[in-house]
């Protein structure tokens, strides 16, 4: 592997990011399974970076998924996408940014779409006007969350309290980058370090101490594949398609892998349960499994948030062992506790796959 | 615990793995079969292939994927009619082949 | 006082013969031994039947002793062959003769085992014990001398073989060249001993004998006992089975490795496969070269002409295919799916029309066909108009005979639907297979040639006689295997001037496209194919005419002139009327 | 009559041009920015079809313009038309008065990093053809280390929208076809594939070359795009590519993979050829008049092209091109 | 034909932006079957369905929205980064399976019937919650690779939010707030303009009729579908 070259193309796939004033749009996944990390997200940017971050209550889901699970049509989901734009205008913001990578890819490939053909924006226009009684509009800058955390990664490593490095033997973490496909694939110059050599989350690696581990199906799509895992006869696919994944990285041994879009790591993740469940096999030392972080997750880890307040425990692959190596002191007693340390019980044991 | 589905087994032909004795004992006796251009005419003009999924194109490279099963699955459909090697812009003995494949 | 008239030089004479003979007896009991049930039982039959008893006489004599069919091949090789064994042969009876009207001899009185044991050689060696007759001894001499001229010649052929109408001659190897050398002394040495009387001689002379006859079951002389029995194998209708068992057994021990086949095999066109052909096929055989003969089975071309100018009359072409089916094969053919194809049939014909899977590359049969019957008015349908089954000839010539029943009963079937009184076919491949192993009664099988024979000569179709000079080439599965040499005639004679090749019909050379042979490579059959053409083109004509899809498509590579079929021509003209 | 004919480019294009114009009378001079003549001929080991010494051609052609101007490591900075033809200032401040300009600057490789999914020069066994042939010549290559599988890629930076570059390179099928019977030679051991999409055999021997790579030297053709080139644990090369005869996807690994880079126009005469006023062509060639009868005119009076500037050629379409500009370039001067 | 689009389908076809945009010509160089993670695991092929959209032969493109084929893809869209004709074989997908619901062939294959199964969850989480997944719907016993702790999850939903900082149905912003009526009456309304509605209808008029033939409640029709599965069929190895 030459560094040199990978750098190059890291510099030519770069894009201007507006240092503050954003429209932050939630992710409908990221909701429901990783709730703690769009709380981090804000959380840092507000709080530790001072950035200005507006979330209008009246937005909605994208439809980005009902989309590309074809239950609606393309001008449904523009105009869904038209309206919230709208929310932007009128909340008197231009940069826009959203949670989730389906999203994204929605909201790119719609510009893009508008940009080509005129008279579909001008269908969409109307659309929005004769639903919603909104003025149409366009942001200035569209952007995803974990841009920002990319654009701020450097901030973020200045108040980092425990890096991406093993405290016993002091060597780097090896992590695992995952992108979200429709991050870069469809418009690679909309992405950090184009389509083939993100950058977005191998910057944030680098710059909080991980090691990258480039292994031969990095590229690879988690296996969502929207309608097959909603129906539950299809889940195969995706099942196979992280099984792929995790039989090429297994060589490398990574200690954990982050990931930028919103289904991603609870595929990546409760794949691993459902292999081992199968097929008696797991991923990473120990038997515990490789975790799956969302890259908030990690920035919050590395800068010290509790790992319980993150939202950790709603991992099905056991986050311990990686808080051990990185020296990340935690409460076991919190981790299924609610607010005021209400217990909520313990979910079960998996039979294969170890849990703490 | 049933999930209701399982994992799928991988198409890719996986080159490095297959096994490919049946082809490279082929290419002793029948060096020609490197030769093929992949023309189709072999399955065009095939008189089995009129009924059914024969291609000599197709079990050539099934051989050299190391598929060998399917590749003796469609030979049984072959007629020896010898039509291919007729057609065969190469020249090759696609009948001797055929021939020595079910050996 | 009893006397035995003996000199102990007899001895390697009396051993050798007690060998051949006991060799011969075990070989022959093993040959009928090994003949299947239902064979042998025809082999008994065909003895006591007239007309297989009197072809048995007739063959025996004119082949093995007057080899009437060397001496029509070439009268310098049938003379050669004929002073060597009929003079022998002439010699043997003489002496017998003489054996009889010499005794007793003075002062000698042989009986019982002594008598019998001295019959063994004393015709042999009379001269070294009595005087004969002047009578005798001029025939004896007669004969030796001509045996002696016989010999001369096959020296000669050996060093120029164009003496005697013949390229190539069988290379043979250490056994056969040393009993050849053996054959050839043998009666120089006799005529020295004999006129001479030198000791030294009569038992050069005992020795050679002895040399010949315990070689003789190893090598290419064995023919000599081999042949009288195969000729009655042959006349009770038997088929080989099995390539080195039985009636194949027995044709393998007849050939004599003359080496006629070799000029006349196609595929010798290439000095590298003079070496494929069946003369070297049987010896590899007889040497139990499994590897080799399997080899040279598979190359064949099955076109038949090795069996056509064999003086033996040796069906190397049947051998080679029981050779093929004793190939083993680990994959069997499946052609259930042919269960699933419709045989209904919108209307009834009374001539049905196959084209064949060869015709179906060459669709301008099947214009000129389709044309000539509309002008002849015919009621008649094309079988295989959207793709066809194959016949199962091809699936055939493999050696895998039962796997082509699956294409025969569907054919068959699709036949019988059809309601036709006549099937007519284009492709003699098919020909072959329709006539030998379809059973189609009540409809009448023809090729292409005989039905528009047919209908030229009862009138349903006039063709107009151009100028143009046409050759005609005999397909081998046409003319070889049925005869058929006198229908293409008349109609290519009707329709215009017909020049001969240079060989013709029975003798006429494959084209080189073959389904028979499976080794063959493109380069060597374009050979095989330049030199048909040639032969073809002997006498200029215009045009080459053929009978066989297969032969059409073949010839047309390399042609200089147009190659058509013999439809085409027909179709060509009943245009121009 | 001598008048001076300005030949940029000392490539085989320049080099044949200025030998056939000084044999018919004129005084060309080549300008060539490298520091010898040749090109990227001279960079080549062997030919296709027949496995020739590209040196023999070279040297050949270096012996015939032994006798001819040769400005090398210079480069035209400055081109202005005059009344009497033009006024060319060169980087060493020279300057040439000239009839007629000839425009024999060839091509660039394409960068093949470009071509992302391919890793040059990120995974280390990854080559280009280019560097395949100085393997060749000189015998070394760190990244060839007697590999027992060896792949080449075709049409790279050829027939692919994505980095711009539509047209078909004409020449890589059978340099790649050379090139994998060449390692075969090197390794007859090792396995040899090519991944192409049309095998584009349109010279006399070329269809003779292929059969033979596939019969004598046993390299596998595989109809097929790679489409992603990754690196595994021990540093060698996993692909993946669609075999598309057998409409299965197919994956491999590959101690060393070749890439076959396409042609570009050399984009160091862009300031000339703007000053020239000779455009270029949708695909990044210089534009000629129509590509039959008015192939060296490049529509501007007095400025001519040949070889590889206006498309993808083969060395004999070169040198083919060479000579009848040469003819172009007098018929010119005469008729002034 | 018994399916319920009249009217010409290449032409329907070629009307929808996505093949404007992701159908230019294919060279069949492979790229994107190389690259599918549908094309590892299923009898599907991206290539061949470029192939056959760009025949614009009425019978084919029928065939082809009966099939499953259509059905496999995961719209990942790695196929769209490499192709070097800059094709899109994702967008064509997604164009194919409009048409295919359209005009109703999409109910003569397996995985076409499925879509009732996604347009049911989908489109009423939208419509009702303004979400596309909403976690009070999504159960553990249809998704038990949500694990334990996924089960845990669920039966301490409101709890579990709470202490995660979501505002869990609440008004004003933050996580799985309650998307305030307004929004959703005007999410109804894109609907119903765009054609989401009708489409959404048809697709549940379909599954009824469908259900009432094999004589199944709706509910017992959803799990069928939802669970059927006929593995060997739509595996390529």
């Amino acid at each position: 592997m030459i560094i040199e070259g990978k750098q190059k193309i890291w510099a030519d796939y770069q894009k201007d990011i507006p240092d503050d004033h954003y429209f932050y749009v939630r992710s409908c996944i990221r909701q429901a399974f990783w709730p703690g990390s769009e709380v981090t997200f804000l959380d840092i940017t507000r709080n530790k970076l001072g950035k200005d971050f507006y979330e209008n209550a009246y937005h909605t889901t994208c439809g980005g998924i009902a989309y590309h699970s074809d239950t609606i049509p393309q001008e449904t989901a523009m105009t869904i996408i038209a309206r919230q734009f709208a929310l932007m205008k009128e909340s008197g913001y231009e940069n826009y940014v959203c949670s989730c990578i389906t999203s994204f890819g929605c909201y790119t490939e719609t510009l893009e779409t508008w940009h080509e053909y005129p008279e579909l924006e001008a269908k969409i226009r109307q659309y929005l006007w004769d639903s919603c009684k909104k003025e149409f509009a366009k942001p200035k800058y569209l952007a995803h969350a974990s841009d920002i955390i990319y654009k701020f990664r450097f901030e973020i490593a200045k108040q980092m309290k425990f890096p991406l490095v093993n405290v016993k033997t002091g060597k780097p973490l090896k992590v695992v980058e995952h992108i979200g496909c429709h991050y870069s694939k469809m418009f690679p110059s909309k992405g950090f370090g184009g389509a083939e050599y993100p950058h977005v989350l191998v910057g944030m690696i680098e710059a909080w101490g991980g090691e990258v581990v480039d292994y031969p199906e990095r590229r690879h799509c988690c296996g969502f594949g929207f309608r097959q895992y909603f129906v539950q006869a299809n889940r195969g696919y995706s099942e196979s398609n992280t099984h792929k994944k995790f039989e090429s990285m297994e060589p490398y041994e990574p200690d954990l892998i982050i990931t930028n879009c919103p289904g991603c790591p609870y595929f990546l993740d409760r794949w691993q349960y459902v292999i081992a469940e199968q097929t008696g096999k797991t991923y990473g030392k120990n038997g515990y499994g490789i975790p799956a972080l969302t890259y908030e997750e990690v920035a919050g880890l590395v800068m010290g948030y509790d790992p319980w307040d993150l939202g950790l425990q709603m991992h099905q692959v056991a986050i311990e062992p990686l808080l051990e190596k990185m020296g990340i002191p935690y409460d076991p007693k919190r981790k299924y506790q609610g607010l005021n340390g209400k217990d909520l019980g313990q979910p079960m044991c998996p039979s294969c796959i170890k849990s703490v | 615990m049933e999930f209701g589905f399982c994992l799928s087994p991988s198409s890719h032909v996986k080159m490095d793995t297959i096994d490919l004795t049946t082809f490279n004992r082929l290419k002793e006796t029948n060096p020609d079969v490197n030769t093929c251009i992949a023309c189709g005419s072999c399955t065009a003009t095939c008189t089995a292939g009129n009924f059914t999924e024969m291609s000599f194109r197709q079990l050539l490279l099934m051989l050299q994927r190391g598929k060998e099963d399917e590749a003796k699955k469609m030979i049984q459909r072959c007629m020896l009619c010898g039509k291919c090697t007729l057609v065969c812009p190469r020249g090759i003995n696609i009948r001797k082949i055929l021939l020595d494949i079910t050996r | 006082m009893n006397q035995y008239i003996f000199h102990p030089f007899v001895l390697p004479f009396v051993l050798g013969m007690a060998f051949v003979l006991t060799y011969c007896v075990v070989g022959l009991l093993r040959i009928i031994g090994q003949l299947p049930k239902d064979d042998r039982k025809k082999f008994w039959r065909s003895l006591v039947t007239p007309k297989t008893a009197w072809a048995n006489i007739r063959d025996l004599f004119g082949d093995c002793l007057f080899h009437v069919k060397i001496w029509k091949r070439n009268p310098v090789l049938g003379y050669m062959h004929s002073a060597i064994a009929f003079g022998w042969f002439m010699i043997i009876v003489i002496g017998h003769v003489m054996l009889f009207t010499l005794k007793p001899l003075e002062g000698v009185d042989v009986q019982g085992f002594a008598r019998t044991f001295t019959n063994f050689y004393y015709p042999i060696f009379y001269k070294h014990f009595a005087t004969e007759t002047p009578t005798f001894a001029f025939l004896m001499d007669f004969f030796l001398l001509m045996i002696i001229s016989g010999i001369l010649i096959a020296v000669v052929k050996k060093i120029y073989s164009k003496i005697v109408g013949v390229k190539r001659i069988t290379k043979f190897g250490f056994a056969d060249n040393m009993i050849r050398f053996a054959l050839w002394t043998i009666f120089p040495f006799r005529l020295i001993a004999e006129k001479s009387n030198i000791m030294a001689f009569w038992w050069l002379y005992s020795i050679d004998l002895m040399i010949f006859m315990c070689m003789l079951p190893f090598t290419r002389y064995m023919h000599i006992p081999t042949e009288a029995l195969f000729i009655l194998l042959r006349h009770a209708g038997l088929k080989p089975r099995e390539p080195r068992k039985g009636y194949a057994l027995a044709q393998i021990y007849s050939c004599p490795s003359c080496g006629l086949c070799i000029d006349a095999c196609p595929m010798s066109v290439n000095d590298k496969n003079s070496g494929n052909t069946s003369a070297y096929f049987m010896k590899k055989l007889r040497n139990a070269n499994d590897e080799e003969a399997k080899r040279i089975a598979e190359t064949c071309m099955q076109c038949g002409k090795c069996v056509a100018v064999c003086p033996v009359s040796i069906e190397s072409c049947d051998i080679k295919m029981s050779q093929r089916e004793a190939t083993p094969y680990t994959i069997n053919s499946d052609h259930s799916y042919l269960d699933s194809i419709s045989t209904e049939v919108e209307k009834s014909p009374s001539v049905l029309y196959f084209a064949g899977c060869m015709t179906q590359l060459t669709p301008k049969i099947m214009r000129s066909m389709k044309k000539i019957m509309d002008a002849a008015g015919e009621n008649y349908e094309f079988l295989d108009k959207d793709g066809g089954i194959c016949c199962g000839r091809p699936m055939m010539l493999s050696g895998k005979k039962a796997e082509a029943r699956a294409m025969i009963e569907k054919n068959t079937e699709l036949i019988k639907k059809s309601g036709a009184k006549k099937l007519v076919l284009s492709c003699p491949i098919c020909y072959k297979v329709f006539k030998e192993e379809y059973n189609l009664e009540g409809i009448e099988i023809q090729h292409h040639t005989q039905y528009i024979e047919e209908l030229i000569k009862c009138g349903k179709i006039y063709v107009e006689r151009r100028d143009t000079k046409y050759v005609y080439h005999d397909p081998c599965e046409l003319g070889r295997a049925f005869g058929i040499y006198d229908e293409p005639r008349y109609v290519v004679h009707s329709v215009g001037q017909i020049v001969d090749a240079k060989s013709e019909k029975e003798l006429s050379i494959c084209c080189g496209g073959s389904l028979g042979s499976f080794n063959l490579t493109q380069q060597e059959r374009d050979e095989i194919t330049a030199n048909s053409v040639n032969d073809l083109m002997f006498n200029n004509p215009d045009e080459i005419v053929t009978a066989c899809p297969l032969c059409l498509k073949t010839f047309s590579k390399k042609s200089p002139v147009k190659v058509k079929d013999i439809a085409e021509i027909v179709g060509e003209q009943i245009e121009n009327c | 009559m001598k008048e001076n004919i300005l030949i940029i480019g000392g490539g085989a294009a320049g080099m044949e041009a200025a030998t056939q114009l000084k044999k018919l009378g004129l005084n060309p001079i080549i300008v060539e920015k490298s520091d010898k003549l040749g090109g990227h001929i001279a960079q080549w080991d062997r030919l296709f079809p027949a496995f020739h010494p590209a040196k023999d051609v070279v040297e050949q052609m270096l012996n015939n313009v032994k006798d001819i101007d040769v400005r090398l490591n210079t480069e035209v900075t400055d081109i202005q038309r005059n009344s009497d033809g033009f006024k060319a200032t060169l980087s060493n401040n020279d300057t040439i008065d000239a009839k007629a300009v000839i425009l024999a600057t060839g091509f660039d490789l394409f960068k093949a990093e470009r071509k992302q999914e391919y890793g040059y020069g990120i995974y280390n066994n990854v080559m280009t053809s280019l560097e395949l042939e100085r393997f060749f010549r000189t015998g070394k290559d760190d990244r060839i280390n007697n590999p027992k599988k060896i792949g080449f890629v075709h049409c790279v930076g050829a027939r692919d929208v994505k980095v711009g570059n539509t047209y078909c390179s004409k020449v890589c099928c059978t340099t790649a076809l050379k090139q994998a019977c060449e390692m075969k030679e090197v390794f007859p051991d090792a396995e040899v594939y090519t991944f192409y999409m049309d095998l584009r055999m349109f010279g006399p021997g070329y269809e003779d070359l292929y059969l033979k790579t596939q019969k004598d030297f046993d390299v596998k053709c595989i109809r097929g795009r790679v489409c992603e080139v990754s690196e595994d644990m021990d540093g060698r090369l996993v692909i993946k590519a669609e075999d598309t005869l057998f409409g299965k996807p197919l994956k491999m690994t590959l101690d060393v993979l070749i890439l076959m880079c396409s042609m570009e126009k050399a984009k160091s005469i862009d300031k000339i050829q703007q000053q020239l006023g000779v455009a270029n062509n949708s695909d990044g060639f210089m534009q000629n008049k129509d590509m039959y009868l008015g192939m060296n005119d490049s529509k501007q009076d007095g400025v001519f092209v040949a070889g590889t500037c206006t498309a993808p050629k083969s060395l004999p379409d070169t040198i083919g091109e060479a000579r009848s500009v040469a003819v172009e370039v007098f018929n010119y001067i005469n008729n002034r | 034909m018994e399916y319920r689009f009249k009217g010409h389908l290449v032409e329907e076809l070629y009307k929808d932006y996505r093949i404007k945009e992701g159908m230019k010509a294919c060279m069949n160089c492979g790229v994107c079957t190389a690259v599918c993670p549908a094309a590892e695991f299923y009898k599907y092929n991206p290539k061949n369905i470029i192939n056959i959209v760009a025949r614009k032969n009425e019978q084919d493109l029928e065939d082809l929205l009966k099939s499953d084929t259509i059905w496999y893809c995961g719209e990942c869209m790695s196929c769209v980064t490499r192709c070097p004709r800059a094709n899109a074989p994702g967008l064509v997908i997604m164009s194919l399976r409009k048409l295919s619901m359209k005009s109703g062939l999409y109910m003569l294959s397996e995985k076409g019937r499925q879509q009732y199964v996604v347009v049911k969850d989908l489109c009423s989480n939208i419509l009702n919650y303004g979400y596309c997944v909403y976690p009070r719907t999504f159960a553990y016993e249809t998704h038990k690779e949500y694990g334990p702790v996924g089960k845990w999850i669920n039966d301490n939903l409101d709890d579990l939010h709470a202490r995660m900082g979501s505002n869990l149905d609440g008004d004003g912003p933050g996580g799985l707030r309650k998307i305030p009526k307004e929004s959703l009456d005007q999410l109804k309304n894109i609907f119903d303009v765009t054609g989401a509605t009708e489409l959404m209808e048809q697709v549940l008029g379909d599954a009824h009729n469908e259900a009432v033939k094999e004589n199944l409640t709706d509910e017992e029709y959803f799990m069928k579908v939802y669970t059927e599965n006929d593995w060997e069929k739509h595996l390529n190895h």
